[in-house]
């Protein structure tokens, strides 16, 4: 391995278009940073603040969100709600310190399996520009509930 | 020495409020007094903290602890109470997601003491800095240390309630009076440990009386842009950010009530485990957009949206503080 | 009151004398104002460009710095040469393509204390003004005395309607605009097929045969159709066809006399003013023919003979006009 | 989330070898070893790797391992879930383990075939692994929704394809609902004079399938009417169809045509005769039309405008004609649907280069075909924009509008044939020289390429390359008159001026300008270039992303003849497929309210395109309808109270599972 910094990324795909992109990808076997862990979902519309939060609070120094082009989503609309979350989410993130660069919501169709990889790859190197974020592991040593003593 | 339960009140890091809401009980209070012997409560009377070592462990039955762990302090005194109690009650918004004493995890510890004393606003002469400890000719004198980030209560120590609310209304603090009474009487159970007591388990629309609808907004306003606010209409509607809708519920929809926008202090509702990610995720519900440049726009009219997220629970978030905050106190 | 920062180059003056005379003509009824840019340059005409990229540009950029400077109220730069119209857009589009050619200019700017921030003019050719800004509307409002009964070429040359860098404003290929200023002022337009071939440009200077042939391509379509006289938009190109028309004829033993004005002239003329005013005269191959026929009215169509049944196959409906402005055809 | 964890599941470990496609860039063993010893305490209490999981023998090892070690958790690491999650959830299902407690991870499409280096591919499928492990443990057994079908069908559009798929449903004994825009079934085959490259004459193969169309008790024929709303899912999809008023009583009316005679009023027809012909106000677009009946049209007619003439209704035998007809409103319920909307041609008008428009004798293919046509404006003689001249010389330009990026960039397939068609149609009824002007010839199909080389034989001229231009500006004297055909010649390397009498453009294929609408109308995806979208564009050409809707014909593409009617016939066999299973099978993934926690604030119900949230105002509380959920989960991401929970994601199911692809190897 070599000796620069090398991201972690949680990526959240959409099952009926990103996903089947990077099948697309694979099977056309189009090489790509391998940085990325993508988790699917059924929809973008599916993403829930929640996970990037935890994603990065879990050590992710980037998240990567993809859905079907607007206009094209399989739910008819729902990628448009997902870029609005994603709007807002950036700004609150912003807020707390975090580059809006780290998070990146992307359009793949099913058939852009080239695109998808090449996103991928730019997006790792962005990330690994902005360094790493490693946030800190405050929840590892999360205090060990016991029960009440019975009361009096 | 009576023989009656033993009662504990503390606050570390927060305003007194909780205190206040407390004696707003009326009445009330004199069945504290009746059923508990109050061994421990610096606002209501005087003690020490030996006084509290001296006691043997788990000798108080409840204490109702308000106040984020800030200091060095507050944290020795919650594993003190700890200790001491039986039932440690996480009490009112500080102590359960760190309130607005927990926005200070936005910055550096550093800035803060920058700013509150070495900044225009402070009349500051001689340009004295805080320190922990200071020799003077009788001996040593000590301060407690700020922690580099506020934490909530249950990120110290084992807490067996939750009681969120800045402050907690008044009658949910007597309901919860009288129910540790009848448990004391045989006449009622304890409900199951890291309950949320003294709220409701859905958010403060469900106590709130303004019709709703299908919400489509074109524009955020702060509410002083909006007056006068339409009396019975959904406050979010009138386009201005209410926190109600990811709010737990408790405090009867005081402030929608009364024409203002809630701010989120019940803290988040039943099982949440972001409450910023949920207002996020409402308020871009309901935006009436799909171009990225109209969708921004409607945005700015949310100035900062850190704050209004995380106002009241940033300590307990699952970022809990700023980058700079945990970079620069070289967490 | 449109106003427009104004570049006239070198032609004016000279030339295309006729062209600024009845530039000068119209500009007032049409209501425009225009503010030549102070110390203006060669724009590089067509040859320098072929030559070196960087002092070439330079030269361009340096009309447009200084264009810069003047912005006020209008950032739009309109140029009625077509060379100087292509170049000044070259230069904006090329410079903010490609940032390394855009530095490298604003370096050379830079040792005459100039700088110019690509894309911060809009560049606008004389007749895209006149049709988008002005309006037809107002041309027609403007006409006291309709051409009727001149057939005019239309003539618009290569580089009006392309390259166009992404701005397109006419169909590169058929044109229409220029057809339907003419039409505005009452002239019978002819479907002149090569309105956007080559004038020959410079190879008049280095291959003149070439530029011969070109010529008559373009006069001898012009007879065939039957025009009386013909219109450009472009310094060059009316130089070409008319200075050039005399050499033509002796090369092929033809026998050409067709005149070549600017559009701007048969404009002046149809509001009123006088053919001194509008430029005519300076014209190589008379337009003195032409001018006989302008006031002449053409007896009216006998009743029943326009009416008279539809005779073979229609024509299909034209739609490329309202694809020119990049509408999609909605029925 | 731990509260509600299961108490310790068991999972079982399985990583593909998937031949040498995974186990040359991820090191299998070396995974299955690490899952076993890493993720043991949370529950893996067997891993194993084998060449083909998806082989028999290898779902056997599962089945086997269920039974015996009594697993309640399958992880397979193989191929993309899209392959073959449905063989494992099924291998599982047989040995007694509820298919969704089965999940697939994809190490060869997202790991082993697009990394190179292999100790970091290993890794990645490490955690690939963990996020799965730690995910499924949270999954919950879930029972498939079953919802029957109504056995109804809506076809949409009456073109070939449209009517040969209503027809294969109506002939198996149940029931259609064609819906048609115009004025009668039949398409763009109807205007077409013969077919390449047999010759036949279109109208005589068409008309007999529109006339079964027409009779058949099965099909109820909607035509001049237009899909309005679309509601509902698979099996129950409730539509609405406007019936645009004909002003003439079908019950009434017996298609004598005196209506259509005794109409003063002639206007250029448009549609069915490319604009190169005139119909009557009153009009049915062709003599073979289905249905019979006429239809008035209201902008032009005297009556509308002027309110006098009634010439029609004045001569009708039978009364039929009815000016106070209004717009119909139609609901039907249908188990499926048959997108078969065809296309719109290319308009050649935007290669201003090419004249057309402007250029009096430069014609576009649909134009010619009508011109060919005995039943058309020229009684099938080939003449001149004039009506009379026969051309001498003819030259027909390929690719108008198609290969090419400026236009479209897709090859329209059709038109190398049907010009070859035009050269022969020219020569047997002109005599004419005629030149092809073609970029490459693409004459792949059936007998397709000997009709290519007998249209060579009968002397065509092929000249390839793009032409530049046609123009009317002639050079020199024989080209006085002529239309010039200015294009280089590829082959001999020249620029070339070829006089013609007469230009016919090869125009392609486009989506209809409205695709985009239809396509949100039934919520299925047009591709990049506007074509409907395919489920996979090889294995599922016909079928979309949608349940329940299909596609077929020029809708989905450029396609002849033989290539709509059959996929007309394949949508038809999906669609009885679903008929005949009586219910269909649908993912459990839905959202559901928890309506204790419900506070009705309202901020989902803008949310679902799919209508199923709704608010119940006496209880203000918002309630998800099961049936209608698509289970995309965007609700379940907006409650603000998280109230809404959603199965197959849950959010305990997604924290765990990015908790397990960040945790540490």
């Amino acid at each position: 391995m070599s000796e620069q910094f090398e991201p972690v990324i949680v990526g959240f795909t959409c099952n009926w278009c990103s996903y089947r992109a990077a099948d697309t990808a694979g099977t056309a076997r189009v090489k790509y940073a391998p940085n990325v862990r993508l988790i699917r979902l059924m929809c973008s519309g599916r993403m829930d603040p929640t996970f990037v939060m935890k994603a990065i609070a879990g050590g992710a120094d980037g998240v990567l969100i993809t859905g079907c082009h607007p206009g094209d989503c399989h739910y008819i609309e729902q990628n448009y709600k997902a870029l609005r979350r994603f709007l807002l989410l950036r700004r609150t993130l912003k807020g707390l310190g975090v580059a809006p660069e780290r998070v990146k919501l992307v359009w793949a169709s099913a058939a852009e399996g080239m695109k998808l990889a090449h996103e991928i790859t730019q997006f790792v190197e962005e990330v690994r520009a902005l360094g790493p974020l490693s946030w800190p592991k405050w929840n590892e040593n999360a205090i060990q509930s016991e029960p009440i003593k019975e009361a009096a | 020495m009576s023989d009656k339960p033993k009662f504990a009140m503390y606050w570390a890091s927060s305003c007194g409020g909780c205190e206040i809401a407390v004696l707003n009980i009326h009445e009330k209070i004199l069945d504290v007094d009746a059923n508990f012997d109050v061994v421990f409560w610096p606002v209501a009377m005087d003690a020490k903290y030996h006084d509290v070592e001296a006691m043997e462990d788990g000798s108080i039955l409840l204490t109702l602890f308000n106040g984020g762990m800030r200091t060095t302090e507050n944290e020795e005194i919650a594993h003190l109470l700890r200790r001491k109690s039986k039932i440690l009650v996480s009490f009112g918004s500080c102590a359960t997601e760190g309130c607005i004493p927990g926005l200070a995890n936005l910055f550096p510890v550093s800035e803060i003491f920058d700013v509150a004393f070495h900044t225009a606003s402070t009349d500051n002469p001689n340009n004295i800095h805080p320190v922990t400890s200071f020799e003077v000719p009788e001996g040593t004198l000590t301060l407690p240390a700020l922690n580099p980030t506020v934490k909530t209560l249950a990120q110290v120590v084992d807490v067996d309630y939750y009681m969120p609310g800045c402050p907690p209304e008044s009658h949910q603090i007597a309901a919860v009076i009288d129910l540790v009474i009848q448990v004391l009487q045989g006449k009622a159970q304890l409900p199951p440990k890291g309950t949320v007591i003294g709220a409701g388990g859905s958010t403060v629309c469900d106590e709130c009386p303004r019709t709703r609808n299908v919400k489509l907004i074109k524009a955020f306003h702060r509410i002083q842009e909006v007056a006068p606010l339409e009396p019975t209409l959904c406050v979010l509607e009138q386009g201005v950010p209410c926190n109600g809708p990811a709010t737990r519920s408790g405090c009867n929809a005081r402030c929608p009530r009364v024409g203002a926008q809630c701010i989120g202090c019940y803290g988040p509702a039943e099982g949440v485990l972001d409450y910023g990610a949920r207002l996020i995720t409402a308020f871009a519900s309901v935006i009436d957009a799909k171009e990225p440049e109209e969708i921004e726009a409607i945005l700015d009219g949310i100035p900062d949206p850190t704050g209004q997220f995380y106002r009241f629970n940033l300590a307990d978030s699952l970022l809990r503080a700023g980058v700079s905050n945990w970079q620069k106190n070289g967490h | 009151m449109n106003e427009y920062i104004f570049y006239p180059g070198c032609s004016m003056e000279g030339s295309a004398k006729a062209y600024y005379d009845s530039l000068n003509a119209i500009k007032t009824p049409l209501n425009m104002e225009l503010h030549e840019i102070e110390d203006w340059n060669c724009c590089g005409a067509t040859e320098y460009v072929g030559i070196n990229l960087i002092p070439a540009y330079s030269l361009i950029a340096r009309n447009l710095a200084l264009a810069a400077k003047q912005i006020d109220g209008t950032n739009t730069v309109m140029a009625p040469c077509s060379a100087c119209y292509l170049n000044l857009e070259k230069a904006d589009y090329y410079m903010t393509e490609r940032p390394a050619l855009g530095a490298k200019v604003n370096e050379a700017l830079g040792a005459g204390g100039l700088h110019y921030d690509p894309g911060s003019l809009k560049i606008r050719h004389l007749l895209d003004v006149i049709i988008n800004d002005i309006g037809l509307d107002t041309v027609k409002s403007k006409v006291t005395k309709p051409l009727k009964g001149l057939r005019v070429a239309p003539y618009l040359g290569c580089m009006v309607p392309r390259p166009d860098y992404q701005r397109r404003w006419s169909d590169f290929e058929h044109p229409t605009e220029l057809d339907d200023v003419l039409k505005a002022l009452g002239a019978e337009v002819v479907d002149f097929p090569l309105k956007t071939n080559c004038c020959g440009g410079h190879m008049t200077q280095i291959g003149p045969e070439t530029a011969y042939e070109l010529i008559r391509r373009l006069v001898s379509s012009a007879e065939e159709n039957k025009a009386d006289i013909m219109v450009t938009v472009c310094p060059m190109c009316q130089m070409n066809l008319d200075a050039y028309q005399a050499e033509t004829n002796r090369y092929f033993g033809t026998n050409f006399h067709m005149p070549i004005v600017f559009f701007t002239q048969l404009m002046a003329l149809a509001f009123g003013k006088d053919p001194k005013e509008a430029g005519f005269g300076l014209e190589t191959t008379s337009a003195k023919n032409a001018l006989t026929r302008i006031g002449l009215d053409i007896p009216a169509v006998p009743a029943g003979q326009s009416v008279k049944k539809p005779e073979g196959l229609p024509m299909p409906l034209r739609k490329q006009k309202r694809y020119a402005d990049g509408q999609k055809v909605s029925e | 989330m731990s509260e509600n964890t299961p108490n310790k599941p068991k999972i079982g470990v399985y990583v593909c070898h998937c031949g040498t496609n995974i186990s040359a860039m991820v090191d299998v063993e070396g995974v299955r070893d690490w899952a076993k010893k890493r993720l043991g305490e949370d529950g893996v209490i067997v891993s194993r790797d084998y060449k083909f999981m998806c082989s028999s023998l290898g779902q056997e090892l599962i089945e086997k391992d269920i039974k015996e070690l009594g697993l309640d958790r399958v992880v397979v690491a193989a191929c993309s879930p899209h392959l073959h999650e449905k063989t494992f959830r099924t291998a599982s299902e047989r040995a007694g383990l509820n298919p969704y407690l089965t999940e697939l991870v994809s190490i060869r499409e997202q790991v082993s075939w697009v990394h190179t280096d292999k100790a970091v591919a290993t890794e990645k499928a490490k955690s690939l692994v963990a996020g799965t492990v730690e995910r499924i443990i949270h999954n919950e057994a879930l029972e498939k929704l079953k919802v029957p079908i109504n056995p109804n069908t809506l076809v949409v559009g009456g073109g070939i394809a449209g009517i040969q798929a209503a027809l294969e449903i109506a002939n198996a004994g149940f029931h259609v609902y064609l819906v048609e825009r115009e004025p009668s079934i039949g398409g763009h085959m109807a205007q077409f004079d013969k077919t390449f490259p047999t010759l036949d004459c279109s109208a005589c193969i068409l008309t007999p399938r529109m006339v079964e169309a027409g009779t058949n008790p099965n099909i109820t024929l909607l035509t001049w009417s237009e899909v309005m709303s679309v509601s509902g899912f698979v099996g129950c999809f409730n539509v609405t169809i406007k019936k645009k008023a004909r002003y003439v009583n079908e019950e009434l009316c017996t298609g004598c045509g005196i209506c259509v005679e005794k109409c003063p009023k002639k206007v250029i027809d448009d549609v069915y005769e490319a604009g190169i012909g005139y119909r009557k106000v009153v009009y049915t677009p062709f003599a073979q039309a289905v249905p019979k009946y006429p239809v008035l049209d209201r902008p032009n007619c005297t009556f509308f405008q002027k309110g006098t003439c009634k010439a029609c209704e004045k001569f009708c035998p039978t009364n039929a004609i009815d000016f106070a007809q209004q717009d119909e409103y139609i609901n039907v319920e249908v188990g499926n649907v048959v997108l078969a909307t065809g296309y719109d041609l290319f308009d050649a008008g935007r290669v201003s280069n090419y004249g057309y428009g402007r250029l009096p004798n430069v014609f576009t293919s649909l134009e010619f075909e009508r011109m060919c046509n005995a039943s058309g404006p020229t009684a099938g003689e080939i003449t001149l924009r004039d009506g009379k001249t026969r051309p001498k010389t003819v030259g027909i330009i390929h690719c108008v509008g198609s290969r090419d990026k400026n236009y479209n960039n897709y090859c329209s397939t059709i038109c190398c044939m049907q010009s070859l068609k035009f050269a022969h149609l020219v020569k047997e009824r002109t005599g004419a020289d005629v030149y092809e002007f073609y970029i490459d010839m693409r004459t792949a199909a059936k007998s397709y390429d000997e009709f290519y080389q007998r249209v060579l034989d009968e002397g065509t001229l092929f000249v390839r390359g793009k032409v530049a231009e046609v123009t009317d500006a002639a050079r020199v004297p024989h080209e006085k008159g002529k239309l010039i055909i200015q294009v280089e010649d590829t082959l001999i390397g020249k620029q070339r001026r070829i006089p013609v009498d007469m230009v016919l453009l090869s125009i392609g294929m486009e989506p209809r300008a409205d695709a985009k609408e239809t396509g949100k109308l039934f919520g299925i995806a047009c591709s990049s270039d506007g074509w409907f979208m395919e489920r996979h564009p090889k294995l599922d050409p016909i079928s979309t992303m949608t349940e329940g809707i299909y596609i077929a014909g020029c809708a989905t593409g450029p396609k002849d003849i033989p290539g709509s009617v059959s996929q007309g016939a394949a949508a038809a066999a999906r669609v009885l497929d679903k008929i005949l299973q009586k219910e269909v099978e649908l993912e459990p993934i839905r959202a559901t309210v928890n309506e204790a926690k419900c506070s009705g604030c309202r901020i989902c119900n803008n949310l679902c395109p799919f209508n199923a949230i709704s608010f119940i105002d006496d209880l203000a509380i918002t309630r998800i309808n099961p049936a209608l959920c698509q289970g995309c989960g965007t609700c379940v991401a907006a409650c603000p109270a998280g109230a809404i929970s959603g199965t197959g994601f849950s959010n305990e199911q997604i924290f765990a599972q990015i908790d397990g692809i960040l945790m540490s190897l």
